[in-house]
């Protein structure tokens, strides 16, 4: 009877492997593989096809001085910072009104979040309405007598950003809400009536005690907006397509522009490995944070 | 005498009629014509393709060439042609036909003896690489047309101008009577075909041709290209009030006397025609804004990828005689507003504009489109140039020349 | 102990005598200054997010010469669903005037092969990884989860080559896939917590039974995850639908989801903008997933909540 | 602190609480001497946390009113009630160094820095909490986390420390500890307290006063060994001690001029039981607690004595439980371990009737 061999470790859970080749495939094949295969025909100068003739930097260089470019890069950090910065204070601020365990509640939760479910086109059209000249809110105000009033974001280029950042913030800022007040909840009772016994008034708390616990909230929302905001491209595409003139170009649509528009894959290649750039900057802290400090703590 | 072409058009179907058994087979043709005037041409390639027994299957796609061009490449690319497809003349499709997806059409040209037929010889060229001809060549489109709305010009108390000064000087008249001088869409080509004409008529053709054919950066920079870029900031703020996208838009605002004129190539002239507007009456068009008379041999061509199934291919050949045959061009170009592509065909019913493009194409004066002498790469960078510069008026024409030099400096 | 005066328990004072000062609840007035600058600023915010809402609805319920003269608040004079039924029935996107029923179609021919799909192979991949840890399953899993955080356009082209080479380029089994590949990253990740929070000791009882891989997963897994499985629908269900970048870029006209006919249409323009066929065009874009929305309520926050958060 | 002698620290008059319908508080009246200390003792759900609650100001009454210093405070906030309060997770601002924690709420009320200073080092003094003062809540462990809760009302110089079941999460060694520090504590500061809990050892050992409460409604309000010797029904005698008591059901006969007890052939003569209102016959229930219950020789001097066959040991180190019938029911004595007894031994066990409690087998109230 010859003694029991081992086990091949391949062999062991054989079905959960082949359950999960789909997951390896996407994982290896598509997403290493796509990201790795861009990166190094970002070097070639491909035009309409691929093609391996290696061009070293020159498509980087073109890429940082191209206006256009620049512009996106521009809109992206005003874009982003903007975003950020608003959906996060007024999340936080709907959240804590939401949180003062009023009547509607779930109305109120209810209205601030249906935008969420709207895809970006159609948001991106609605307020291409609402803020055009003629037929939008400066039409409605200048009808209603104050004939100088200007409001058209969208057709002045130094500020159009601003009108694409209106449409944004009245879609994502129902989920960023959620999440504050999930927070928020999550939040010991006691905390709250402790510092109602030290005397602390209700803005205090908040700002001392209730924000610093919700700090690890308050990361992972960032790097969600933050990620969200690097792809941004179907609502600038349905609200201004870029214009006027190339007022409102986001990196996102550089790349589709180049790859499709231009027929230059090598820039358009260049273009989304420095998207990437940006992405891996923002999250390679945050994943070190959240999970590197696990290993060590 | 429109009887005698009809009995024309009748007797070739018949002909192809009993030639061989014929297939029926379906054929997706896609284009980006999707505005009136243009929908109404196409209509006339398909009655005619319809007629021949074949079955045309309309892809029209939306957002002018700038969208068009990107879906149909990538199905090109991307193993799932389709029958035919129409680009631009020129250096579009080169990559394509390069790689081979392009089907070889050399054997249906000499056939139809197409380098005699086809006039001006240059739009040909553009069709072939290594001596294969690849494309039909369909119409000439010429961008070199200013048109402009005698009804505006009346309502300003202003003679309708003749040439480029008179128009820039009207400008202030128009804007007290409350028209938008002149009409630019949005569209980034559309600010590009705005230049380049100012460029041919006042630097004149040649330049146009050495600069955008041989990318000669000195004469980029040079006196002659100062004053170019003095007439697009002057254009640039007689459009500032125009903030419609598509090019039929503007033309529309021409058409009802919002704005006053419109700088285009010869397809908006079928927007006039569906309007029902007549030439000469309701609106004039000055080729090369009345100062340099040449005509632009750009327009479009189709091209018929390589596809294995049969029958299919077989229909691709008899579209490709047909887009060439007399009566097709009469019928299509009248529609379009284009002027055909055979010197052997004369356009009795064509009016009086068509009638001064065929005569500055009689004499020869012609120039290449923009798609002929330069890559779409290269292109596209000088769009987007200027789409810049017509919405942001703190680029003065300085920093756009410089730029404009650095563009053409490394151009392919 | 302490030496402590207590207080003789006198005969306890009861309510019967009239308590001097104040006593019982404080008094709160409904009309406080707190609550007016509460309900105040929700209302207010309330507005903004419903003016556009309204002003689509009015809008695609009026005819053009009543919204060339009239403001986009004024709600219609005389009721029209003219431009709904254009919309749906004959906007056109160059020759073909299908409006955008061809695109409502397509987009349910993409969504919901996509959906099934993508949870089927994440809940396999989560259950794989929560209960059946292999050597390397984690790799996969931490490149999975940073496929999601890449922008799509850094894979957007290698993709385009991959189903060339398959075949698929162009049809909607090329945008199905697509979604499941770009699905998988969050869905595998809300199945996995969720089947980690699961008892461990349910799935060693069934192990002990001889259950193997699947049978575990259909017989005992799978009838406990309803509640991350409806979640999963909403997540996939709205991104899915909402789609537009896969939708331009994988598929040909004919195979366009609902979202990219809507921007052809709204963007293409013969002659005068009708805003009301637009609106009426929109607003039928945006009907499926605001339904899915107010139907899962509740659930809808906290699947994407998870999804996202977890994410 | 002026000396009023005997107005109460803490008075709750009439006050009563109901959630929507359910009635939390009926109206209960309560008052708490200055420097005593009280305990709320009782099962969960009984009102204690919610009566601590309302006197804290988190809650509003519903009907009542509330008297701190002699000040009627019920519509005030907790801050202007002049009470510290001590939850049982401790609720210590986690972002916060020690110091953070003790000086938020001074730097708050905007005292002085030197006073605010002043008074932290007075209490980490007290609180043996000088090295802490820099570190955060999360690098403390259980014990010197109260030690600074408890800190952050005594920086406030409050008159009333009120602890909400302060030791719950800690364990056994730790809390037995604490215990200590707290009665310490309040011996050395005198100030009043009012403490809620379900440990009835913590309420045996730290009160002055304990107030067993039920169903909202106060038990009994007594010392803890008054409480302990004397239960007014058999709630609280069930409640208070462990082991707990013994409880023989039978009946009350008339003997003569006082009576006797007597369960299925027991009879316990009570001549030497006080009864509340006079001897009292019918059916009734006999308490004794274990440890009342002495063992052999000692039983001799018992007045009342009787043989048991032993049932089950349970040997708990220091001494050992010992389970036997007595009236056909269960009846458990302690003995200390040494003492060699088995299953099945006939033994002789005494009591003194007197210390017994005896109940209405119907009401449950002392007779």
């Amino acid at each position: 009877m010859h003694e029991a061999r081992r086990p091949n470790p391949l062999f062991r859970n054989l079905s959960a492997k082949i359950a999960a080749i789909p997951m390896i495939l996407t994982a290896l094949v598509v997403f290493a593989g796509g990201t790795i295969w861009t990166i190094i025909y970002s070097f070639t100068n491909s035009r309409l096809l691929p093609r391996e003739n290696f061009v070293g930097l020159d498509q980087y260089e073109r890429l940082w001085s191209s206006s256009k470019w620049i512009i996106s890069i521009q809109n992206l950090l005003i874009y982003g910072v903007c975003l950020l910065v608003f959906s996060l204070v007024v999340g936080f601020l709907l959240a804590a009104l939401l949180d003062q365990k009023i009547r509607f509640e779930n109305t109120f939760r209810t209205i601030f979040l249906y935008p969420f479910a709207l895809s970006f086109i159609v948001t991106g059209l609605v307020w291409q309405w609402i803020l055009n000249p003629q037929f939008g809110v400066e039409g409605i105000v200048r009808s209603l007598g104050w004939t100088s009033f200007s409001f058209d974001p969208l057709y002045n280029a130094d500020i159009v950003i601003y009108g694409i950042l209106i449409a944004a913030l009245w879609q994502s800022t129902g989920l960023i809400m959620c999440l504050m007040l999930a927070g928020l909840r999550g939040i010991d009772e006691d905390i709250w009536k402790a510092a109602r016994v030290d005397g602390i008034p209700m803005w205090k708390t908040y700002a001392f005690i209730v924000i610093p616990m919700m700090r690890p909230v308050f990361i992972t929302t960032l790097v969600i907006i933050a990620s969200g905001i690097v792809k941004v491209y179907d609502l600038v595409v349905a609200q201004t397509g870029g214009g006027p003139g190339i007022a409102s170009e986001v990196p996102a649509k550089y790349v589709y522009d180049a790859m499709f528009l231009s027929q230059n894959l090598g820039q358009g290649f260049a273009a989304s490995t420095m998207m990437l750039l940006t992405v891996l900057i923002v999250l390679i802290p945050w994943a070190y944070l959240e999970f590197g400090g696990k290993k060590r703590g | 005498m429109r009887y005698r072409l009809l009995t024309a058009a009748f007797a070739a179907t018949a002909a192809l009629n009993i030639a061989g058994p014929l297939q029926a087979a379906e054929l997706e043709v896609t284009h980006w014509w999707t505005s009136g005037g243009e929908a109404a041409a196409v209509a006339e390639f398909a009655k005619a393709f319809d007629a021949s027994g074949h079955k045309w299957i309309d892809g029209a796609i939306a957002g002018s060439g700038g969208t068009a061009r990107p879906i149909m490449i990538s199905r090109i690319t991307g193993g799932d042609p389709m029958g035919a497809t129409q680009f631009n003349h020129g250096r579009q499709a080169e990559e394509l036909v390069e790689a081979g997806l392009m089907r070889d059409l050399t054997d249906i040209a000499e056939e139809g003896k197409w380098r005699e037929v086809v006039h001006p010889s240059s739009l040909l060229d553009s069709c072939t690489l290594d001596g294969k001809i690849y494309c039909v060549p369909v119409n000439i489109h010429s961008q070199q047309w200013l048109w402009l709305s005698n009804a505006a010009f009346e309502k300003a108390g202003v003679p309708v101008p003749t040439n480029w000064e008179e128009y820039a000087a009207a400008a202030p008249a128009l804007e007290e009577a409350g028209i938008i001088p002149l009409a630019v869409g949005q569209q980034p080509w559309q600010t590009t075909l705005a230049f380049q004409v100012l460029l041919t008529a006042i630097a004149g053709p040649d330049a146009y041709t050495k600069i955008f054919g041989e990318k000669d950066a000195d004469l980029a920079a040079g006196e002659e290209l100062a004053k170019v870029f003095e007439a697009a900031a002057q254009a640039r703020s007689m459009s500032a009030k125009s903030n419609v996208q598509d090019w039929n838009q503007a033309t529309n605002m021409v058409i009802t006397g919002q704005a006053a004129g419109q700088i285009m190539g010869d397809w908006a002239q079928g927007e006039f025609q569906v309007a029902g507007q007549v030439a000469g009456e309701d609106y004039t068009c000055l080729p090369g804004l009345g100062v340099n008379e040449v005509i632009m041999t750009g327009g479009d061509a189709f091209y018929f990828p390589v596809l294995d199934d049969e029958e299919k291919s077989a229909a691709q050949a008899d579209l490709a005689k047909l887009m060439l045959s007399p009566e097709v061009q009469v019928a299509f170009n009248l529609k379009k507003g284009s002027l055909p592509v055979r010197g052997d065909v004369d356009l009795e019913a064509a009016n009086d504009c068509m009638k001064k493009g065929l005569e500055i194409l009689a004499q020869g004066n012609i120039i290449q489109s923009p798609d002929q002498l330069m890559s779409a790469d290269s292109l596209t960078q000088i769009n987007d140039l200027f789409v810049e510069f017509f919405n942001n008026t703190s680029i003065t024409a300085e920093d756009a020349q410089k730029r404009f030099v650095d563009l053409v400096a490394n151009a392919d | 102990m302490a030496d402590v005066t207590i207080p003789v328990s006198a005969p306890p004072v009861h309510a019967d005598e009239a308590l001097v000062g104040p006593s019982g609840p404080r008094p709160r007035k409904v009309i406080s200054r707190r609550n007016i600058i509460l309900y105040g600023t929700l209302f207010v915010v309330a507005v903004y997010y419903l003016l556009p809402l309204y002003v689509m609805i009015v809008t695609s319920l009026k005819g053009m010469p009543e919204i060339r003269l009239g403001n986009i608040f004024s709600p219609p004079v005389e009721i029209t669903f003219q431009p709904w039924v254009k919309a749906w029935a004959e906007a056109c996107t160059g020759l073909n005037c299908e409006g955008l029923s061809r695109g409502f179609w397509n987009s349910v021919r993409i969504t919901v092969p996509s959906v099934v799909l993508s949870i089927a192979i994440a809940s396999v991949n989560g259950y794989a990884l929560a209960n059946w840890r292999f050597k390397g399953a984690d790799v996969f899993f931490t490149i999975l989860i940073f496929g999601a955080f890449i922008p799509y356009q850094v894979m957007l082209y290698p993709i385009v080559i991959m189903l060339r080479e398959i075949g698929l380029y162009g049809g909607l089994y090329g945008l199905i896939i697509v979604h499941c590949i770009f699905g998988m990253p969050i869905l595998t990740l809300l199945f996995r917590n969720y089947f980690t929070s699961l008892p461990e000791e349910l799935f060693k009882a069934a192990r002990v039974d001889g259950a193997g891989f699947w049978g575990i997963y259909f017989k005992i897994m799978l009838p406990m995850s309803l509640p991350i499985f409806v979640v999963a629908v909403i997540l996939q269900v709205t991104g899915i639908w909402n789609d537009f970048l896969f939708g331009v870029v994988y598929t040909r006209p004919d195979y366009y989801p609902m979202t990219v006919q809507l921007n052809n249409i709204v963007n293409s323009v013969q002659g005068v903008k009708e805003y009301n066929v637009n609106m009426a065009a929109t607003l039928l874009t945006g009907l499926v997933p605001l339904i899915v929305y107010f139907i899962s309520g509740k659930l809808f926050v906290r699947g994407i909540a998870a999804g996202a958060v977890k994410g | 602190m002026m000396d009023t002698s005997n107005t109460p620290s803490v008075a709750v008059r009439g006050v009563s609480l109901n959630f929507g319908a359910v009635e939390v508080l009926k109206s209960l009246d309560l008052e708490v001497g200055r420097g005593e200390f009280l305990v709320l003792l009782g099962p969960s759900g009984c009102g204690k946390s919610t009566l601590l609650n309302c006197i804290a100001g988190l809650l509003d009454v519903s009907a009542g009113q509330i008297f701190i210093n002699d000040r009627n405070v019920t519509w005030d906030e907790p801050k202007d009630r002049g009470i510290g309060m001590v939850f049982q997770s401790y609720a210590l601002y986690p972002q916060m160094t020690v110091e953070g924690n003790l000086s938020f709420g001074l730097k708050n009320a905007r005292l002085p820095k030197d006073e605010i200073e002043r008074r932290i080092a007075r209490a980490a003094e007290i609180l043996q909490i000088e090295p802490l003062l820099k570190r955060k809540p999360s690098a403390l462990s259980g014990g010197q986390r109260q030690r600074v809760a408890i800190g952050r009302a005594l920086v406030r110089d409050v008159d009333v420390f009120l602890f909400d079941e302060p030791l719950s999460n800690l364990d056994a060694k730790l809390r037995s500890e604490l215990r200590v520090e707290i009665k310490r504590l309040h011996q050395k500061l005198e100030n009043t307290m009012i403490y809620v809990t379900h440990d009835q050892i913590e309420a045996m050992t730290l009160a002055d006063r304990i107030a067993v409460m039920r169903g909202g409604i106060i038990q009994q309000l007594d010392t803890p060994q008054a409480i302990y010797s004397r239960p007014v029904n058999r709630f609280v005698a069930g409640f208070i001690g462990s082991p707990g008591m013994n409880f023989i059901e039978g009946e009350c006969v008339a003997d003569g001029a006082s009576a006797v007890f007597e369960a299925n052939g027991v009879k316990v003569p009570l001549d030497r039981y006080e009864f509340a209102g006079g001897a009292r016959t019918g059916k009734a229930v006999f308490g004794v607690r274990p440890e009342h219950v002495i063992l052999g020789d000692g039983a001799g001097a018992m007045p009342f004595q009787s043989d048991l066959t032993i049932e089950i040991v349970e040997p708990m180190g220091s001494d050992s439980l010992v389970w036997g019938k007595f009236g056909g029911q269960n009846l458990s004595f302690r003995i200390d371990a040494e003492r060699a007894v088995a299953k099945g031994d006939v033994v002789r066990i005494g009591f003194d009737p007197g210390r017994a409690s005896i109940f209405d087998a119907g009401t449950g109230e002392r007779i």
